[in-house]
């Protein structure tokens, strides 16, 4: 069972050949750096710097949410393999302006392993680097061990946040406080009823049977909560929401929040749009205010099929932050 | 006819044979990590290994850095978990043999032990975990046990050393990396990483007993 | 053979459900308007009217189009079906503010006939209706019967620059005729690899065998100029191009353009990224200056996999427009 | 017992008739909108005939309004060119039968003869471009030579009629609506709308013949 037809090139190419054509969608705007790094042009001087990246295979995140307002550049990795060490240096560098660098990338081991070797690389260097980690996913450990958790979509909002405090603070101390406030502030939990496929082999990511929906799964097919029978989508929404609300992130009754539906790549936006409306009274029931919606296909995995709930808290220096707008592949906002 | 020592040249010839051992294990290395991860380990493993091929075809000073650049090789080619993992194997591993112009039994245990520790203190986990460590450290174990005796012994006796962890860790749970949430699910299934190993040491044993 | 396994509720409400959830999308920014029909609040007074319009299931067009200088409104019809000519004239109506409604729309048999009761009606109201149809669809049918040509993806820069030109200009003649021009300059070519269900009943849209790939096939899988063997993305790009370049719009060296890789549905942006990167040089070489390029997947059928390749060639006054900022569900640019 | 004419009553039971056979074929009807067009003409006759049995539930003033609303309901239930073409079909067909308080076999020839001319006003379309044209076309031309004869023999040559119709139209090659650039390919399938048109004019036959 394999359901890849992919109009591609060199399987082993994909990363390099993706990442060719991404900076090509810059129109000039972002420019390649050293092996596999995409960093902006026109970087605002003497500025804290925001480094993002992970695996390729997911576009357009990450290494799509280089942008104006958004990220200063990106590492990427190869198809669902984080960036080595040096390709985390080369962007290090790129978009370091004497201000240092923060370090924002999903919690996933190799991603942890190849950025912390990068940054002992770019300390060499003399640049000094910080860390902040998005570990958005509900489901892939209990509250207390936020540790364990895996960033997926909530990463698109949390980096829309940091963007635009890049853009507006002058410390990296700064820009590390807000950030890590809108990780603090971020939740998400994701559904999958088809895997996506490998590239290089067009295998499937995993293996689910037609009749169920894998509840809390991972963009890569990594176990939930659990299998449920598949259902409708006014079912499945406040299953999903439970789980949100069911964890650590207080959500009061008048609390604004940016609301975001995701697709994990091939779940139609008729899908989004219909599961919007079945989620978006849950949330008005509890009170809570939707200052944003947000509804697309940002974060994926090849032709994946699922979608993710992703919830953002904002206080008031965050809801002016998201208010600024913002350009880049993968999201913008006027 | 089994060697007693390898020079600097024997030794990339070996790494050359880990290296094709490991490109032809790839479709079984991905599936083992398609049953817990998310499917790429024999992918990645096979372009560091090809990074290697093309990294040892420069030569080597010595042992010490035909060591070391393999794990340069796959740590800049690969990414992902195990591109940091095994190249941090290779290079710690390999600094334990600076000034060694000869590779012997004590070699092989001073190696495998530098990169355990080394893969230890960078990744976090811990013999138990459901990682390649499961392989390797039954591995070195043995290695540190057998250092006495002759290399094709001792080679020997590592690679069964590390087949047998890697059978070991089907019943463990996985905790780390991408597979960390399967939890109970993971059991029944061994790990890529220790899949990996096994062949790495099974493939310098071939050939030093070749 | 059925790919689909859809999150939805009734399969026959999914029209109404996904718009719905489209209103809610916009925040407030637009609401639901009679049956079936999206339209802004706050439009601009005494401005003539963008109206835009066609089935659903291929969202985010066209109601995701409705947006700040985007579309002022569309109407929504069922499933793959053209919106019947009263909920065509209730959107005319809600849009109108006294100087006439534009209707643009892709050319199907069925929304021309709806709309163009729809007109007769709005007619009988006192209001004025010009019509322009979108026919950019190279491979539907010869350039000297564009009458009989598809509109495909071409509808999306069409309708940026139409409802930029909405925004800013204060007679229906000065819309239709920037909107014409618009039309006139631009032409689209699509592929397609896999076909999409119809969510009523899950059924596959067409057929379509694994080692295939059909060349200038409609959004629905209307057949276009042929089978070819799957192939790479360079050996595909080029055939593509040649097919717009092949057709009667002139583009000539030094002739700026918008260039727009549009995804089917579930053809992942990956590909999408490769396929420009095999198509932007050969677009150079000819000496086309590419003023902007659009990636993503806006003209969809469901989880159908294919691409298409658009080009609208910018004079000053199409470039100005362009150059405004517009926000919209299906696109939005700074 | 066959019908020698029918009041306005008869005329709604018929045309519940004429809906309940239409729903029974969405998925043949469908089927044959695959083959050439987008594949949902049943999912759209089945939405519009729903909405005329809601219609009709009210029942109607005359003849005339029985025949129109059908078309009123499916125009604005349906969309898509169907919704059109049908909706204009049955507003126009029944239009001719305005101040009539029986429907007869010449009332049939009007009804048919009035639509069609408003549906290729309409649409554009002519017999031999593959629509339900090709259905409604011949039934027109019979009924208007049957239109002396009894209302169940008019009616079931009527039927006869369209189902030759609808077969002839497999020969065709398909220039207009969806299908309109499949060309060549079309040819050996039925359009899916002249389809319809014959399980219509069977179902008033069958009702009239009962
Ligand atoms: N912290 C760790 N310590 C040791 N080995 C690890 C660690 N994390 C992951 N691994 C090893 O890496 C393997 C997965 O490698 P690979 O699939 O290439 O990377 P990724 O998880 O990034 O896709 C696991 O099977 C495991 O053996
Ligand atoms: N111009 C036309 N004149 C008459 N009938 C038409 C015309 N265009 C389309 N049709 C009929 O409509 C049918 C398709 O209906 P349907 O599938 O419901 O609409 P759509 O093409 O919008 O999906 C065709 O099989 C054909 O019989
Ligand atoms: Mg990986
Ligand atoms: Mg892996
Ligand atoms: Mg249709
Ligand atoms: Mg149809």
């Amino acid at each position: 069972m394999n359901s890849a037809k992919k109009i591609i090139n060199n399987p082993n190419a994909c990363a390099d050949e993706l990442l060719e054509g991404l900076v090509l969608a810059y129109d000039g705007k972002a420019r390649k750096v050293g092996k596999r790094s995409i960093v902006m042009n026109d970087l605002r001087p003497d500025a804290p710097a925001l480094l993002v990246g992970g695996g390729a295979g997911h576009e357009p995140i990450y290494h799509g949410l280089v942008g104006k307002n958004m990220a200063d550049g990106a590492a990427c990795g190869d198809i669902f393999a984080a960036p080595p060490p040096d390709i985390v240096l080369e962007a290090t560098q790129a978009v370091n302006r004497g201000k240092g660098v923060l370090y924002l990338y999903g919690n996933y081991a190799g991603d942890v392993l190849n950025f912390d070797i990068g940054a002992e690389l770019a300390a060499d260097e003399g640049i000094e680097v910080r860390t902040v980690l998005i570990h958005d996913d509900v489901a892939s450990a209990p509250a207390a061990e936020k540790h364990k958790r895996r960033g997926v979509a909530g990463l698109v909002p949390i980096t829309k946040l940091a963007g635009a405090a890049a853009a507006s603070v002058d410390s990296l101390d700064e820009l590390e406080r807000i950030t890590r406030k809108a990780v603090a502030n971020t939740r998400s939990v994701g559904v999958s009823t088809k895997p996506g496929s490998i590239p290089a082999t067009g295998a499937p990511t995993f293996e689910l049977a037609d009749d169920v929906i894998g509840l809390g799964m991972g963009i890569h097919g990594e176990k939930g909560v659990g299998l449920i029978p598949m259902c409708t989508a006014d079912e499945l929404a406040p299953k999903m929401l439970d789980l949100l609300f069911g964890d650590d992130l207080e959500l009061n009754a008048g609390d604004e929040i940016v609301f975001f539906v995701n697709s994990l790549g091939s779940t139609h936006m008729m899908e989004l749009l219909i599961l919007l409306r079945s989620a978006r009274p849950i949330l008005e029931k509890r009170g809570l205010k939707i200052h944003h919606t947000m509804v697309g296909d940002i974060v994926t995995c090849q032709e994946m099929a699922g979608v993710s709930f992703s919830i953002t808290k904002l206080d008031d220096e965050l809801k002016r932050l998201w208010d600024m707008p913002c350009s880049s592949v993968g999201y913008t906002k006027l | 006819m089994p060697k007693s020592t390898l020079s600097t040249a024997e030794v990339i010839e070996m790494l050359n044979l880990v290296a094709d051992r490991i490109i032809e294990a790839e479709p079984m290395l991905s599936e083992a990590d398609r049953n817990l991860g998310d499917g790429d380990h024999g992918l990645g493993m096979k372009r560091g290994m090809e990074a290697v091929k093309e990294k040892l075809a420069a030569g080597a000073e010595n042992i010490e850095k035909a060591f070391s650049n393999t794990g340069m090789a796959m740590m800049s080619s690969m990414g992902g978990a195990s591109g940091a993992i095994f190249g941090t194997f290779w290079r710690a591993g390999g600094k334990t043999l600076a000034g060694k112009d000869q590779f012997d039994a004590e070699g092989l245990a001073s190696l495998i032990k530098g990169g355990l520790d080394s893969v230890m203190a960078r990744g976090g986990a811990k013999p138990g975990d459901k990682t390649m460590i499961d392989a390797l450290h039954p591995a070195s174990l043995k290695a540190a046990e057998v250092a006495s005796q002759s290399l094709p012994d001792a080679a020997q006796a590592v690679a069964q050393a590390a087949v047998d962890g890697r059978d070991a860790s089907k019943a463990m749970i996985a905790t780390m990396g991408r597979a960390k949430t399967l939890g109970e699910q993971s059991i029944g299934h061994p790990d890529a990483g220790a899949c990996s190993v096994a062949v790495i040491f099974q493939a310098m044993s071939d050939y030093i007993s070749a």
